[in-house]
């Protein structure tokens, strides 16, 4: 068998399962990349119930909590990924400075390792093999239509606030969901969590009766499950204020709409995804994706996606592949000295502008905490969708 | 004649009972099982518990939903009924020449070779904020501030229901319309029948079977549906195939079977009565 | 029956508006779809252009929408032809009571009347615990025969309802066997309908979206595909998509009625005496 | 009796598109009389019976009943009612109701129309089916059912369609000896299409003999059966033989013509049987053929089969001269 | 011609569930005779045709062509044919395929069936349609095509199922005409099932009546014409009357009764003019229904109306006594 007769299929969300990276690999690996794109919910079935559809899963850290028991997923020996040492410290200690505090919620390093390559069990520091390699992650706030808030913003509170009555949205993904939930009901002061990553029963309880009265009240326009439904619902007005993902925002931008990724005071709700590795890839296949996950670490993803506005895993290496004016724009937060735009051509910004946020460390330095997967999340669904039937 | 009659007719049926043995009755069988399982984040095991049903039964919204589904269901029922039957009786009764009709009739198929989902979507630029019916309207002068019900609300989850459904109602009304025989018309003409006597006295009383034929297949479309209450609401509307498909995009699975379970029975039991009304068999 | 009464033009008007609701989103779509390089999902135009049709044959960002086309070619066809054969050969066993007949035309029905998800859910629960990989061409196919079949079966009862007896027994008078009988005679009396029959499978197939969901497996069918697309894309490329599956739908019809009317045309080569006193 | 004349059909004719399927006619029904329309399949004569009842406009003309042009009158304002051809009974509705809906129409209240509907039930004796749905009753009794429900209008000109023509042979001809009957108790007019001029000839105070559009002759059922004006009157009333003689062309009934030791030479071509007569084909020698009808007897005493030469013999006297 | 007796039916019965359609009927059919079945409507006529045709099986007895029971036989193997009454012919064939089909089924190669075919049509006279299809034909070719199909097969018995019922009036007596000249021609038997007592007065060589699931009488037409067993059978002929005398019942020719001086007192009902004849119904004084067909010049040189008394005379050696 020879290497381009092998085919690896990937699935994950819209977010990284580009057509592009799939090209990319062709070119550069020789191998066959075969992309599907989902959305999170089906993501997360198909890598707990179908581990034969897939070789390489492009999942988040929170599925990956989920997803890791039944173990459809094989663990990676971190020997073999030359730019491990390079990862940023979010993935490996759970910290992006030495003295950054650990956010609540299921932070990727505490689903990133595992004892041995047959374990079950996540480990609490590095092991020497991991569940996922970090490929991309981001912080997510309120995304906001200025042009037709015409104030201000500056709390999560925001978002339940009469004034924006049909006009606010959040996420039907019930991790992510429940995490902004919680953002915003301890802006407003009505709950205070003992870790929002882990909450109890009373606790959900309470969150979801806040926000289904606020539904039933009519706060909401609309739900959105993906990406892109985010963007057309702010880009076509029917949405004003609503929990978003920066290159969401950016698109909205990106047709000459006004939209603000608003840095809020209470902090980010962040997110981080991986790619892991099937059970039953072995042999060349399993060779060919190592090779893959090393060549993804080694800095063209990392350009082609922060290009796009997500943060990549090994920074460093992504700054080869990233003009002067991008990496200074995107990552160190400076005013942009030419047009920026995004890999696909579409200009993002202009001479003089600078990223809502700020640079990399003010944004992943004030993470307040992750999607999560919590104890009772069982529970949590539950409720969940009662409140998205309500 | 060497064979049975008996023999020779599940010869000839068995492709299709076998179709139906191992796509319809085993995954119904296999959901009621499963209903009484139970559930892990991302599996499910065997067992035998209540849990699933107590919890749907014990949720408000559980009825809510029901209600919600069972509105939906009503009132687009009613709404496909009015447009079918007006259609239909414009086609078969007033549309001179046979060419015609059958001209105008595939006319108003043709959408319905479209995909579902397309013409699910094709409203939103019709109907949103900024839509076109908003932007006519503010135009006109008619109304000051964009109508916000016109989409992601029940007014346009039922306004594409019935863009989906009312041929599902032309099409049997029409059929059966078709077959009433011409001379009854004249006949009650000629007994100084006004045309809307004849309408309510004679055709609508010979028109019942494609009436029920045409409800059933409304109804249970309408009460299967989640995918167009989950579009055309934003999602903030439910009805028990939405309910069943979050459990599902959830991998509660168990939970999902139970809520089917019940939408199941609830199905079964409006067509049962429906079909006392019809024989579809003779009626095709 | 001479001068068209009040109520024709009303009607005639009604009739008017419910082409007009009919037609009405797809014309906007379709409008949309040739929004310039820069337009987006809603009014205004922003240009006229064909770019998004173009933009389809490209390499979307994600999915693959040709791919998906052609599986869902492919299942439509293997759908249509499974319907055709099924539906004729249970036609034909209904046409006599035999025991169980009833429970089975019972279970036609239900299989019609019951909730697209359960079908989805129910077959793919079946399969995992079977351990069977879901896949659109044996799981999916099932499935979206659970939905296709009895519409089949329904049309070949109004097929054999109106079928004359006298034909098989004249064939079995012409010494013709029971296979001959279907073959030589049946099949070609109720040919067109079959037609009908064939086109309607492969359009429920190819339009099917939730009896598909939770069966198809990796791949995604064509519904599937825009369904993913709607959630995944932010151009007009979808709008695009909708016209030209709109405009191959109506490729389908068109064809199906032009074989019908040159077969019509080639019947009618030799004149006729029908209907005179002859 | 009240007019003279009751219905009068005034250059009435009626175009589809091209098609002429009444042209000009001109007719005076005779009030209280039996109307037979008689012709072949298409010459109009369902389009002018559907004119008279208002169930098709006329193309142009008028149609006037009892002094008042009735052409634009909706049916039921017409004096006339119709009875179908295949009776066209209400599916749904018991005799009782079929035979009162025209009252129902109008408002009345159900005791009366349930009277009358059972008057009228009484009548063509069908009291004791009035509860049972049409698809439970008999040809025949569908027929009278038909009857009732149009009688019940108390109309002045009943139009039928082909009544009869549903039935079987044995029932036809009772149900016409009914008919008859029943238009005599009545004293209004029948106008009665057929194409059966057994059934005319047996019915017919009047015979109108249609042919393309327009009539061909019209009479009293004697007249035209023995005095008829052209070749197609002889040949399609039947019992006729048109033959060629120098002088031009004759009718000559069948029962007229014999089998003598002398005459005509011909050929028999065929015998058929019919119960008190034998019908013998023969070819003259010029070709045409000639129809005789021999009293059984005569001819059982002398059979003749197909092949044999015969000659024919008539009574000159009984030719009768036709005029196309 | 064989044999003395073709075809027998040995004691066969039928029934569907309780229903008994055909009760112990025992009938021997003479070769290369014409016999047509008559009988009223649901009497069992369809059900004998299809059970010695082989379409329907029997429920006891036997059916015994040339010797041998085949009433186990497929309709094909059995050496009859059938020609369905409304012809059933293939539609998606053309004429020349229809009438070939038989010989297809058999893997005849095309050039000998289409020659067979074509000398078949040649027989019916409908050569230069042999490239139609059965929906561009009219009535009477549809017929036509129908018969050669089915003589296609060489039968020694050709069975009809009311073949002339779907033609009009006109089209009807030609046909008949033909159907006789074809039996002649081949010599074979036809057995054709109508209910119309003329059609089988003109063509059966063998009329076999049925009643009520049995045989009531069969003979030669003019036999059953004639002599009439029973009341019934006199009934259903037509044109007879039947009379009772203290002696008993007796059938009596309508055109026996005339109309006298003297004679049976009764009141005349009905007139019927009938062309050649005029059918005068009068009621006796016992309250019997009486029909006399008087000749037409008879009757109009002294003219009667309903309501008119007159007395009834007949030949008394004319009445025939009934056995039942
Ligand atoms: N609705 C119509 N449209 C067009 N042509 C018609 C229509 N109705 C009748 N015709 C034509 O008008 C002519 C006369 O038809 P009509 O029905 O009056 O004949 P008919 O004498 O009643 O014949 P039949 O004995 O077959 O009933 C025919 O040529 C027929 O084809
Ligand atoms: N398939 C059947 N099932 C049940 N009963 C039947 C069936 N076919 C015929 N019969 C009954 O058998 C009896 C004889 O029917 P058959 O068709 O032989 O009558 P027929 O003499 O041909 O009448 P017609 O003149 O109306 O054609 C009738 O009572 C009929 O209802
Ligand atoms: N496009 C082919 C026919 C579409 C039928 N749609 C009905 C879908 C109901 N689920
Ligand atoms: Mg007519
Ligand atoms: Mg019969």
């Amino acid at each position: 068998q020879e290497i381009k007769d092998i085919t690896l299929r990937q699935f994950g969300t819209g977010v990284s399962n580009l057509n592009e990276v799939g090209q990319k690999v062709k070119e550069d690996l020789g191998f066959t990349l075969e992309m599907t794109a989902l959305d999170s919910d089906s993501v997360t079935q198909r890598a707990a119930t179908q581990p034969d559809s897939f070789d390489i899963a492009d999942i988040e850290y929170w599925i990956c909590k989920k997803v890791w028991p039944t173990g459809n997923l094989q663990a990676m020996d971190t020997s073999k990924i030359k730019n491990y040492d390079k990862i940023v410290g979010i993935f490996r200690s759970g910290k992006l400075t030495p003295e950054s505090v650990i956010a609540q919620g299921t932070a990727p390093h505490s689903v990133g390792f595992v004892e041995g390559p047959d374990a079950t069990s996540f480990a609490a520091e590095e092991t020497g093999w991991m569940t996922l390699i970090p490929t991309i992650y981001n912080a997510d706030t309120l995304g906001i239509r200025p042009d037709l808030i015409g104030r201000p913003i500056e709390s999560w509170a925001e978002l339940l606030n009469p004034e924006f009555k049909g006009k606010a949205s959040i996420l039907d993904i019930s991790s992510i969901g429940i995490m902004d939930m919680a953002m915003v009901c301890e802006a407003m002061g009505e709950i205070q969590y003992a870790d929002k990553g882990n909450m109890t029963k009373e606790e959900i309880d309470k969150t979801i009766a806040i926000f289904t009265e606020a539904k039933q009240n009519g706060q909401f326009r609309a739900f959105w499950k993906t990406f892109d439904e985010s963007v057309n619902l702010m880009a076509s007005g029917e949405v004003v204020i609503q929990s978003m993902w920066s290159p969401a925002i950016t698109a909205v931008k990106s047709r000459g709409i006004p939209c603000v990724y608003q840095p809020l005071k209470e902090g980010y709700r962040s997110w981080g995804g991986g790619i892991g590795l099937s059970k039953s890839l072995s042999g060349m296949e399993l060779d060919a994706a190592y090779e893959y996950i090393n060549w993804y670490l080694d800095g063209w993803v990392g350009g082609f996606l922060m290009r796009q506005g997500y943060y990549s895993a090994v920074p460093e290496t992504s700054k080869n592949y990233m003009s002067e004016n991008e990496w200074g724009y995107w990552f160190e937060g400076k005013p942009a000295t030419g047009d920026i735009t995004s890999p696909f051509g579409d200009v993002l910004a202009k001479a003089g502008d600078v990223r809502d946020g700020g640079s990399f460390e003010e944004r992943m330095g004030r993470v307040a905490c992750w999607n999560a997967v919590m104890d009772e999340n069982q529970y949590m669904v539950r409720k969940w969708n009662e409140f998205i039937s309500s | 004649m060497a064979m049975s009659r008996h023999v020779v007719g599940w010869m000839q049926a068995a492709p299709l009972a076998l179709v139906l043995a191992g796509f319809l009755v085993l995954p119904v069988i296999l959901i009621v099982v499963v209903s009484f399982w139970g559930a892990t984040e991302w599996s499910i095991y065997p067992a035998f518990l209540w849990d699933n049903y107590e919890f749907l039964f014990s949720s408000p919204v559980t009825y809510r939903v029901f209600f919600n589904t069972f509105k939906y269901a009503l009132i687009t029922w009613a709404l496909t009924l009015g447009i079918g039957f007006t259609v239909a009786y414009f086609l078969a009764f007033h549309v001179r020449g046979q060419t015609t009709q059958i001209a105008l009739f595939l006319l108003c198929t043709i959408p319905f070779w479209t995909s579902n989902i397309i013409r699910m979507i094709s409203w939103i630029p019709f109907l949103g904020r900024n839509g076109i019916a908003n932007q006519t309207l503010l135009d006109w002068g008619l109304i000051n501030q964009p109508l916000e019900w016109l989409l992601y609300s029940d007014f346009s989850v039922i306004l594409a229901f019935v863009h989906l459904y009312t041929l599902f109602m032309v099409v049997p009304i029409f059929n059966t319309m078709m077959r009433i025989d011409r001379s009854l018309l004249e006949a009650a003409y000629d007994n100084g029948a006004s045309g809307f006597q004849t309408l309510w006295h004679v055709i609508v009383p010979l028109t019942k079977p494609g009436i029920m034929i045409g409800t059933i297949f409304v109804v249970t479309l309408v009460m299967g549906d989640f995918i167009t209450v989950r579009f055309m609401s934003g999602s903030q509307s439910a009805n028990v195939g939405r309910l069943i498909s979050n459990d599902i995009a959830l991998l509660q699975y168990p939970s999902a079977a139970a809520t089917a379970v019940v939408l199941l029975c609830t199905v079964l039991l409006v067509i049962a009565i429906l079909l006392r009304f019809v024989n579809i068999r003779k009626e095709l | 029956m001479g001068k068209r009464s009040t109520s024709f033009y009303v009607l005639a008007g009604f009739f008017g508006l419910f082409l007009l609701f009919l037609y009405g989103p797809t014309i906007t779509i379709a409008i949309l779809s040739f929004q310039g390089p820069q337009g987006g999902l809603t009014f205004p135009m922003n240009g006229v252009s064909l770019h998004w049709f173009h933009d389809l044959f490209q390499q979307q960002a994600v999915g693959d929408i040709w791919g998906a086309f052609r599986r869902s070619l492919l299942l439509g066809l293997m759908v249509m032809v499974a319907t055709v054969v099924v539906s004729v050969m249970a036609g034909l066993a209904f046409r006599k009571r035999f025991k169980g007949s009833g429970v089975l035309f019972y279970l036609a029905i239900t299989s019609l009347v019951i909730p697209s998800i359960l079908i989805s859910l129910g077959v793919g629960l079946l399969f995992d615990q079977l351990g069977f990989k879901v896949h659109w061409s044996t799981s999916g196919f099932g499935s979206q025969l659970t939905w296709t079949l009895p519409f089949g079966l329904l049309i070949m009862f109004a097929v054999f309802n109106r079928f004359d007896k006298s034909y098989e027994e004249a064939a079995r008078d012409q010494g013709a066997s029971a296979w001959q009988i279907i073959w030589h005679v049946i099949l070609p009396i109720i040919a067109p309908s079959l037609i009908g029959v064939a086109l309607f499978g492969f359009t429920l197939s190819y339009d099917e979206f939730a009896r598909t969901l939770l069966t198809s497996g990796s791949y995604n069918t064509l519904p599937l595909e825009i369904y993913g697309m709607t959630t995944n894309v932010t151009t007009p490329v979808i709008y695009a998509l909708g016209t030209l599956t709109t405009l191959f739908s109506l490729m389908i019809i068109a064809l199906f009625l032009l074989t019908v009317w040159v077969m019509g045309k080639r019947r009618s080569r030799f004149g006729s005496d029908a209907g005179k006193g002859v | 009796m009240g007019r003279e004349y009751d219905l009068e059909l005034v250059n009435v004719s009626k175009s589809y598109g091209d098609t002429v399927a009444v042209k000009g006619l001109n007719h005076k029904f005779h009030a209280g009389s039996y109307v037979c329309f008689l012709g072949p399949s298409g010459c109009g004569k369902s389009t002018t019976l559907r004119m008279i009842a208002g169930h098709e406009d006329v193309t142009s003309g008028s149609i006037v009943l009892d002094g008042f042009d009735v052409s634009d009158l909706p049916p039921a304002k017409r004096g006339t009612a119709m009875m179908f051809q295949s009776y066209a009974l209400f599916p749904h509705l018991s005799v009782r109701d079929n035979v009162a809906f025209s009252l129902r129409m109008k408002g009345v209240d159900q005791t009366t129309r349930h009277k009358a509907a059972g008057e009228m039930l009484e009548l063509v004796d069908m009291s004791q089916y009035a509860d049972r749905l049409p698809a439970q009753l008999s040809g025949g009794q569908q027929q009278r059912v038909a009857l009732a429900r149009a009688l019940v209008t108390k109309p002045k000109v009943l139009l039928l369609d082909e009544p009869l023509s549903a039935l079987d042979p044995f029932l036809r001809i009772r149900m016409r000896a009914e008919l008859k009957k029943l238009q005599r108790e009545l004293g209004i007019t029948f106008i009665h299409v057929t194409h059966g001029q057994d059934e005319a000839l047996a019915l017919a105070d009047e015979i109108v003999l249609m042919n393309n559009a327009v009539i061909e002759q019209s009479g009293s059922a004697r007249d035209v059966f023995n005095a008829p004006r052209t070749e197609f009157v002889a040949r399609f009333m039947g019992g006729h033989n048109v033959i060629t003689l120098d002088s031009g062309k004759f009718a000559l009934r069948a029962d007229e013509v014999g089998v003598g030791p002398s005459g005509m030479p011909a050929t028999v071509t065929g015998v058929e049987y019919q119960g008190a007569h034998v019908a013998l084909n023969a070819t003259t020698q010029s070709g045409e053929d000639v129809l005789a009808l021999l009293p059984e007897a005569a001819f059982f005493a002398d059979p003749k089969n197909p092949g044999d030469a015969i000659a024919l013999t008539w009574n000159e006297g009984r030719l009768h001269r036709l005029q196309a």
